[in-house]
């Protein structure tokens, strides 16, 4: 669709918009509705958005396949670290007093950390699902796997 | 006002209903699928509906609310939205595999093809 | 209570096309409607994620399934009748069950009498952040959310694991069953 | 006070124009005969009413963080959705679907029906 112009300008004014949203959804997400699950999603959506416009090959070639699988793994990680922190420093899992002198502002540190974790980590998986289903599109043409509609209609 | 108190919970019911009639009468997988998540939703609006207080507001904190709606549901349903959208991404690999093994995601070619296969 | 006849009548809709590519911009819809459903019952936040998770990612990933399989339902075979007995059956049985649950909105319902107060009034003082979803979500109920987490984790490699396997070169028979004999 | 009152009856009245602008758009989109007309009924109403809704949401708010939102969201809706409806008359034509005109008259509605 890369010959398409409307599509290419409009996408391109609009994809850093949908990315700035997700960041404000995902760090302000402490003041008004949001959090780590919707900015994950709409991240992925403007990369989803992106692949759209300008091929599969583009889009990989922005985030590369290995970075999306360890991205969706760091993210767990970086949940799992939070709370393991927590016991190092001598409290219980995923206990966040330990974390800063003050309570209250360890526990907005904690938040945000694990808020960020489950963004990177949904984000990620979401970008992987649609990958694997883009792909095999492909893979299952080249294969001779292609189904002609028409048969299927009765 | 008592009449039509529970309506919520009964429009619940008739979606619930409608996507468990999808789930066994459609053959066609992704529309199990559909019908799957109609009935997903059905249960986050029941939860949600649980959560709400008449006059109350969006749990976050302002001045000059007082009273919130109650907000653990939410979490649940927020954490049961995105979960489903995972597994309704496992349902769709699994009827691609499918599509691609037998020809078909219809339950009754599915079925003659297996009666064909045992003499 | 209008859109919850909205949400109805489109569900109904959605039942009822045999047109999958009809049915799943009914879903997006269906979705966005119980979007703005959940704005009035107070739940801000489910409602973005409804709106993004379901018309948006979810209809993508129907899509993306509907470039790989017939876009298309075959007619059913007039076998239904007892499916929609047993629909009539459990729907009435539910309604009647409905009816022993409390009133719909009343503050002193069983469920605001036990943690939700404590969440209301507890969550500013002991985090300072305002809303109380993400708060519950990522400090009170932490270890939950670490679950949900693992558990899209662990959905991202299913749907690895089922794909990335690359397709085999299959021989088409013209016919659906005759194609798939061979294949044993 | 009275200047509050105008602003509350101008910003209801764009309310309900707006309003009225998107069931015509609605019955449109169900009347037309083919794609193309449909989407014309469906993009021109998509375009004014949330323009007249939004603008009547931003009155009544008065100057707010939630103006800068609102006008935000006006702002992406414009952009999108004729460019929507842009690509689905590109992807209605790429896939063959003839424009119901004077002289192909019973032969597009066909097809198109949906």
């Amino acid at each position: 669709m890369k010959d398409n112009s409307i599509l290419v300008i409009v996408a391109r004014f609009l994809i850093p918009l949908v990315m700035l949203f997700g960041l404000y959804v995902q760090f302000h997400g402490e003041y008004s509705p949001g959090g780590g699950f919707q900015a994950g999603v709409l991240f992925a959506a403007a990369w989803i958005l992106f692949v759209l416009i300008y091929g599969l090959e583009t889009g990989l070639r922005v985030i590369p396949l290995r970075v999306i699988y360890s991205l969706g793994c760091l993210g767990v990680l970086l949940y799992c670290a939070v709370g393991l922190m927590g016991v190092i420093l001598g409290g219980r899992f995923l206990d966040y007093q330990p974390l800063l002198a003050t309570p209250q502002a360890a526990q907005q540190a904690g938040i945000i950390l694990v808020e960020f974790g489950v963004g990177v980590t949904v984000a990620s998986v979401v970008m992987m699902i649609f990958l694997q289903f883009a792909r095999r599109r492909a893979q299952s043409q080249a294969a001779g796997l292609e189904l002609d509609q028409e048969q299927d209609r009765s | 006002m008592s009449a039509l108190s529970l309506f919520n919970y009964w429009a619940v019911i008739g979606l619930m209903m409608l996507g468990y009639y999808c789930v066994i009468v459609r053959g066609n997988m992704v529309k199990k699928i559909i019908g799957l998540g109609i009935f997903q939703t059905s249960v986050f609006i029941l939860f949600i509906s649980a959560g709400k207080v008449l006059g109350g507001s969006t749990p976050i904190l302002r001045e000059g609310v007082s009273v919130y709606s109650n907000p653990l549901p939410h979490v649940l349903i927020l954490t049961a939205i995105v979960v489903g959208v995972a597994t309704t991404a496992v349902g769709l690999a699994l009827a691609v595999r499918i599509q691609e093994a037998f020809g078909s995601i219809n339950d009754d070619d599915l079925d003659q093809l297996g009666q064909e296969d045992e003499p | 209570m209008v859109l919850l006849v909205l949400l109805l009548v489109v569900g109904t809709a959605v039942v009822l096309t045999r047109d999958l590519l009809k049915a799943t911009m009914l879903f997006a819809i269906y979705s966005l409607t119980i979007a703005g459903l959940f704005v009035i019952l107070d739940a801000g936040d489910v409602a973005l994620t409804e709106a993004a998770v379901g018309a948006g990612i979810s209809t993508i990933l129907i899509l993306a399934t509907l470039a790989l399989v017939p876009a298309r339902e075959h007619r059913q075979r007039g076998h239904n009748r007892p499916a929609l007995l047993i629909v009539f059956v459990t729907g009435a049985a539910l309604v009647y069950a409905v009816s022993d649950l409390p009133e719909f909105g009343s503050a002193d319902n069983p469920v605001h009498q036990h943690v939700g107060p404590y969440f209301i009034e507890q969550t500013y003082p002991d985090m300072g952040i305002p809303n109380m979803v993400a708060a519950v979500l990522a400090s009170y109920r932490s270890i939950d959310t670490m679950g949900e987490a693992i558990v899209i984790l662990t959905a991202g490699i299913a749907v690895f694991a089922l794909l990335s396997v690359p397709p085999r070169r299959r021989q088409r028979a013209p016919d659906a069953k005759t194609r798939s004999r061979d294949e044993g | 006070m009275s200047i509050e009152l105008i602003i509350q009856v101008i910003a209801a009245l764009m309310l309900g124009i707006g309003g009225i602008f998107a069931i015509i758009g609605g019955i449109g989109l169900m009347r037309f005969p083919d794609v193309f007309t449909r989407l014309h009924a469906g993009s021109i109403t998509d375009t004014l009413a949330p323009l007249l809704i939004i603008g009547g949401l931003v009155l009544l708010v008065g100057f707010d963080l939630l103006t800068f939102k609102l006008l935000a969201i006006l702002f992406f809706l414009l952009f999108t959705t004729p460019v929507a409806s842009h690509a689905t008359a590109r992807a209605a034509l790429a896939a063959g679907v003839q424009p119901l005109g004077e002289d192909t008259r019973g032969t597009g509605a066909s097809t198109s029906k949906s």
